[in-house]
């Protein structure tokens, strides 16, 4: 059976636009980090996982080559996982599998993007449409998600009013997370609702920045653990499935793919209720709309409840299953790096050192990620104590 | 010390001859010259998929037939959209939405014209308006229009 | 721990340019024929990995709409942005794990679409690199030459490997160039990047590979002879071409050592019956025989003059043309593990290698300058 | 026959250089050649990188000496073919990349054939340097052993081809 594994280092850059860091810099300060917060040091490592999305972007092919060593793999293992804005999850699993295989005592996993690259992200983020079928015709990301939540406001009643309360959740949440972008306190409903409506329903309020960051976890095989850290994340399990693109009879408005990832890992960690035993979770909220979206995916609420879970206040600091403390992808964007911070967040809670923005008490936590066309759904599962 | 140089700014340029492949340059076609949508239907599920395409892309089974469907069908979802950014299809604010077109079991992503932009709502009929000058692409259809009732 | 073990594989064919079929229909017909082969069902399939590259296909994140392709729809997947045969690696540690039955792996690459100079100039940095024109031929001449200073090897050494290689892929139905050259005309050729000649680069190929890997009882089920992966060694060195010795290398020689560790390998030239490499260009198989310890450092060249690796040889390398034949972006490395499979199972035909087989080593590497490789052990 | 789209990927950028790669870049805008000696292997890098592969050092913070303009070549490769085709115009690239400004942003792209790359060991430098020699006559000398010097440009911006080549001296 698979062994134990556990998170016993997390290595974090602030999301900003690191003006004076070249791209194997700023992987390099998220390792090092790891390494730090670890006690560790790179002869340590056995094998790296390399996390990094579409090359496109900072015009960089295989970008691993190129950064490797600066994330300590000199003669080492080392390979790259690309998934589109999952990658940072994807690159975490693949190093979770890669230790639980029993094959690898230690290995680091790191991902990340620095959008401010290019001069404009939009034109990296349009080589990701075919270039036949949708390039010279390009709907966007923002429109992408726009029918995405517009279907999903329509199908259950609810308005952009509910896309606003997860941006000012998550824009106040940012406040006690130092390495989130955007920092608006006494941020307000109002004030979310007076931004420009960009591509309807969707205001600038309920869309993320773009920023360069770095995320990097060190996972340890479990008779590794105790010898690294006394509060490691314990890794429950780890999914990561693709609901597809173009399939037939595709409701956009209900993510299929993502309840498949969380029925799978509800069944591998033995959790029945989700919303009783999960403590917090981190999800994915590139768009606010998509937050409410994806509680129903993940069985916090049944379909057609996620707007009436955020009115309840159930999801805030102060409730009882909050969720994105970290302030979320709303408060910072690097792509390549957003999907690891969920499950970097999610494992600090429940190792206790999620300092300001700490959930008492928290031992079951979830980290969520999605990528590509709205399709790609990643989850990890973490817990204080050893399952 | 010597003045640390800031950023390299160069223009990155690719060049690509992609293919088409026999369904999509069958699909455009049809589109050019006849003002057709053409679709495939699924060996396995029988459902139709458009664009045309050797495969059904929820049984992963071959297409046995390639279907001619409407060029109208009622709106699954549809955004205005105010915000600017490279190869959009027009200039903001235009109104996109995802069609379901009669005769298909997938989304048609197209844009809705001929209307204002706060009357559009889910579950409306439209019917494509085709370009007179048509050379194989998603613009020889101009826009989608509501069906008068 | 089962042992894991690939139950079935389907490649196809390798053209210099497939224009007439699109990257989601390449990828369509690979993997349907491949369940048609095995008789597996797409709901049999547990996982799926894939390898693919966005500057290969121009698309990114371009599993996006390759998913829909390959039968990803609702399954468990993920992504590796290497050669196929580093996604086999992925999947056979995601086995290991005892938490699925099987992997769907598949490959593709059309380096048609934009052409490998351009793939690897974008691999180069910036600053250092980029605006020097570095690519796959120049980077490989550079090795070349440093490599035939440093142990007096000669440019007829390194054209014995394309004789021999396209020997074999004139007998392989399954490669893209089946045509013999001589000596002679290797040497005649002209020079694209000293001391690299025409005749000694690899020809630029479109293709998709899939393979089924499973758990030892699932195997048994689809093929009464499956192909265990018995160990995989991986590493990557140095970027740099400046900061690293490039007459050998040592990602090489770590990976090799790694795999031969995990099978208990002393000798591999005694104790495994054939190899695959990823040979690349012509000198780079004659490094690979030294990094992969098939001998000494510098001796490469006598184990081709010797006949040691010829079809008939004692110890047969790329009987199958290997990548001078065919060598599909992204594909090239999994290619090799499924032409070791071809060979260890009896079922290469006109191809076939009539000595015993029963452990075979497929290499595949990923960067400029070798400065990654992958070691793969299998057997029967 | 099935229908193709000849097209391309045209993106402008502004790739960061950072600590170590600014400072080798504004060295060669000022006509000098940097080394970076790791304290910890004592291997002189010209040129650097962002770290020591071995040990992991972040190179902007070891010491930085400024070498002696002289070298000899490592190995070293003719390029006698063009592997990248048609240089697209300056006019279709800034079309291509409205609304970022091309006069700011100029194509990056190979040198003309034939040329030559070689890598160049500098003296008091433990790695090699990878640049081109491109003068008819030097082309022909060139052999893994000549010594060499750098031929700077008038123009000079902090880029890598501010050296414009390597001439043989010996």
């Amino acid at each position: 059976m698979a062994r134990k594994v556990a998170v016993v280092g997390i290595g974090m850059t602030e999301n900003k636009s690191h003006w004076d860091m070249s791209i194997p810099a700023l992987y390099r300060m998220g390792a090092s980090r790891a390494l730090e917060d670890s006690g560790l040091n790179v002869d340590d490592l056995d094998a790296v996982v390399f996390g990094h999305s579409p090359e496109y972007f900072e015009g960089i092919n295989h970008p691993e080559k190129w950064c490797g060593e600066a994330v300590g793999a000199y003669n080492k293992p080392l390979f790259r996982i690309h998934t589109g804005g999952s990658v940072g999850a994807s690159a975490a699993i693949g190093a979770y599998y890669m230790v639980a295989s029993g094959k690898y005592d230690v290995v680091l996993a790191i991902s990340g993007n620095k959008l401010n690259e290019t001069s404009s992200a939009q034109i990296g983020l349009s080589t990701v449409y075919d270039p036949i079928m949708g390039r010279q015709f390009a709907a966007g990301a923002p429109s992408a998600v726009a029918l995405q939540a517009n279907r999903y406001y329509s199908t259950h009643g609810y308005s952009d009013e509910h896309g606003l309360m997860v941006a000012v959740k998550n824009r106040l949440n940012a406040l006690n997370n130092p390495y989130a972008q955007l920092k608006l306190p006494g941020y307000t409903l109002e004030m979310a609702r007076n931004t420009p409506m960009l591509c309807y329903p969707l205001r600038m309020a309920d869309m993320c920045p773009t920023s360069d960051a770095v995320c990097c976890m060190i996972f340890a095989a479990e008779d590794r653990v105790e010898s690294i850290t006394d509060n490691p994340g314990w890794v429950l399990n780890a999914v990561s499935t693709n609901e597809g693109v173009d399939y037939v009879d595709r409701d956009w408005g209900k993510p299929i793919g993502l309840r498949l990832a969380a029925d799978k890992a509800y069944e591998r960690a033995g959790i029945k209720d989700p919303r009783q035993e999960l403590d917090v979770v981190e999800v994915y909220d590139a768009f606010s709309a998509q937050e409410l979206i994806w509680y129903e995916g993940l069985k916090l609420c049944d379909w057609g409840e996620g707007g009436s879970l955020m009115e309840s206040g159930a999801t805030e600091m102060t409730g009882d299953i909050p969720v994105n403390p970290s302030g979320g992808v709303l408060s910072a964007n690097s792509i390549g790096a957003a999907a690891m911070f969920r499950l970097a967040e999610a494992a600090l809670q429940v190792m206790g050192k999620a300092d300001q923005r700490q959930v008492e008490g928290a031992r079951l936590s979830l980290g969520h990620g999605w990528g590509g066309a709205i399709q790609f759904h990643t989850l990890m599962l973490f817990s204080k104590d050893k399952p | 010390m010597v003045e640390m140089i800031k950023k390299v700014k160069r223009t990155w340029y690719v060049p690509y001859h992609w293919c088409y492949g026999k369904a999509q340059t069958f699909f455009f076609q049809k589109m050019k010259e006849e003002k057709k949508i053409y679709g495939a239907r699924c060996s396995k599920c029988g459902k139709v998929v458009v664009p045309v395409a050797i495969f059904c892309t929820r049984c992963f089974a071959p297409t046995d037939d390639w279907v001619q469907v409407e060029d109208e069908g009622v709106i699954h979802s549809f955004t205005i959209v105010n915000l600017p950014y490279p190869g959009q299809p027009a200039t903001p604010p235009y109104a996109y939405a995802l069609i379901k077109l009669n005769g298909s079991d997938n989304l048609f992503m197209h844009m809705i014209g001929g209307v204002e932009h706060e009357k559009i709502e889910i579950h409306m009929k439209v019917k494509a308006v085709w370009s007179e000058e048509r050379n194989g692409d998603f613009y020889d259809i101009q826009y989608f229009e509501p069906v008068s009732k | 721990m089962s042992r894991i073990g690939i139950a079935g594989w389907n490649q196809s064919s390798f053209q210099e340019r497939m224009e007439d079929v699109n990257r989601n229909e390449l990828i369509f017909t690979t993997v349907y024929e491949l369940l048609e082969k095995t008789g597996v069902d797409i709901e049999d399939i547990d996982s799926i990995v894939s390898a693919s590259c966005d500057t290969v296909d121009g698309i990114s994140i371009s599993s996006a709409y390759a998913d829909d392709a390959m039968g990803a729809f609702m399954k468990e997947e993920s992504k590796v942005e290497e050669d196929g045969a580093y996604a086999l690696m992925y999947a056979y540690h995601r086995l290991l794990m005892g938490q699925w039955r099987n992997c769907l792996i598949v490959a593709h690459g059309k380096s048609s679409d934009a052409g490998p100079a351009f793939y690897a100039n974008m691999m180069c940095d910036p600053f250092l690199l980029r605006p020097l024109g570095l690519e796959t031929i120049s980077s490989a001449a550079l090795q070349a030459a440093a490599y035939y200073h440093r142990y007096g090897v000669s440019e007829e050494d390194a054209a014995r490997v394309v004789v021999k290689n396209r020997a074999a892929g004139k007998r392989n139905p399954h490669t893209q160039v089946r045509s013999e050259v001589s000596l002679e005309e290797v040497l005649r050729s002209p020079y694209l990047a000293s001391p690299i000649k025409q005749l000694e680069v690899p020809p630029v190929s479109d293709g998709a590979v899939a393979v089924l890997l499973a758990t030892e009882d699932y195997a048994r089920q689809v093929t009464d002879s499956p192909v265990w992966v018995d160990g995989v060694g991986f590493c990557q060195d140095v970027y740099y071409p400046g900061h690293k010795e490039l007459s050998h290398s040592v990602s090489c020689q770590k990976a090799a050592r790694d795999a031969y560790r995990q099978v208990g390998i002393g000798d591999p030239l005694k104790e495994l019956d054939l190899a695959e490499v990823s040979e690349g260009f012509s000198f780079q198989e004659l490094l690979l025989y030294e990094n992969l310890g098939f001998c000494d450092q510098g001796k490469g060249a006598r184990l081709i003059q010797d006949g040691t690796t010829d079809f008939e040889g004692a110890f047969p390398v790329n009987p199958s043309g290997g990548t001078l034949c065919a060598n599909a972006t992204m594909v090239a490395g999994l290619a090799r593990i499924i032409e070791c499979c071809r060979q260890l199972t009896r079922s290469a035909g006109e191809n076939q290698v009539q000595k015993d087989l029963n452990r075979a080593l497929a290499h595949a590497s990923s960067g400029l300058f070798l400065q990654s490789n992958l070691v793969t052990i299998l057997s029967i | 026959m099935s229908r193709v789209l000849d097209w391309d990927i045209t993106v402008s950028y502004q790739w960061t250089a950072g600590a170590v790669y600014g400072h080798f870049l504004g060295g060669l805008k000022e006509e000098k050649i940097f080394g970076v000696r790791c304290e910890s292997c004592s291997t002189v890098y010209c040129p650097p990188g962002d770290v020591c592969p071995q040990c992991f050092t972040d190179m902007a913070e070891q010491t930085w000496l400024e070498l002696e303009q002289e070298g000899e070549v490592v190995s070293f490769t003719k390029v006698m073919e063009n592997f990248f085709g048609e240089r697209p115009s300056d006019e279709y690239l800034a079309g291509r990349i409205k609304p970022t400004d091309y006069s700011d942003h100029p194509l990056i792209w190979p040198p003309g054939v034939p040329y030559a790359m070689a890598l160049i060991r500098m003296k008091g430098a433990d790695t090699a340097f990878l640049h081109l020699v491109r003068d008819e006559e030097d082309l022909k000398k060139l052999r893994i052993g000549a010594k060499v010097r750098p031929v700077w440009k008038q123009e000079r911006s902090g880029y890598l081809l501010d050296i414009d080549q390597f001439q043989i001296i010996g």
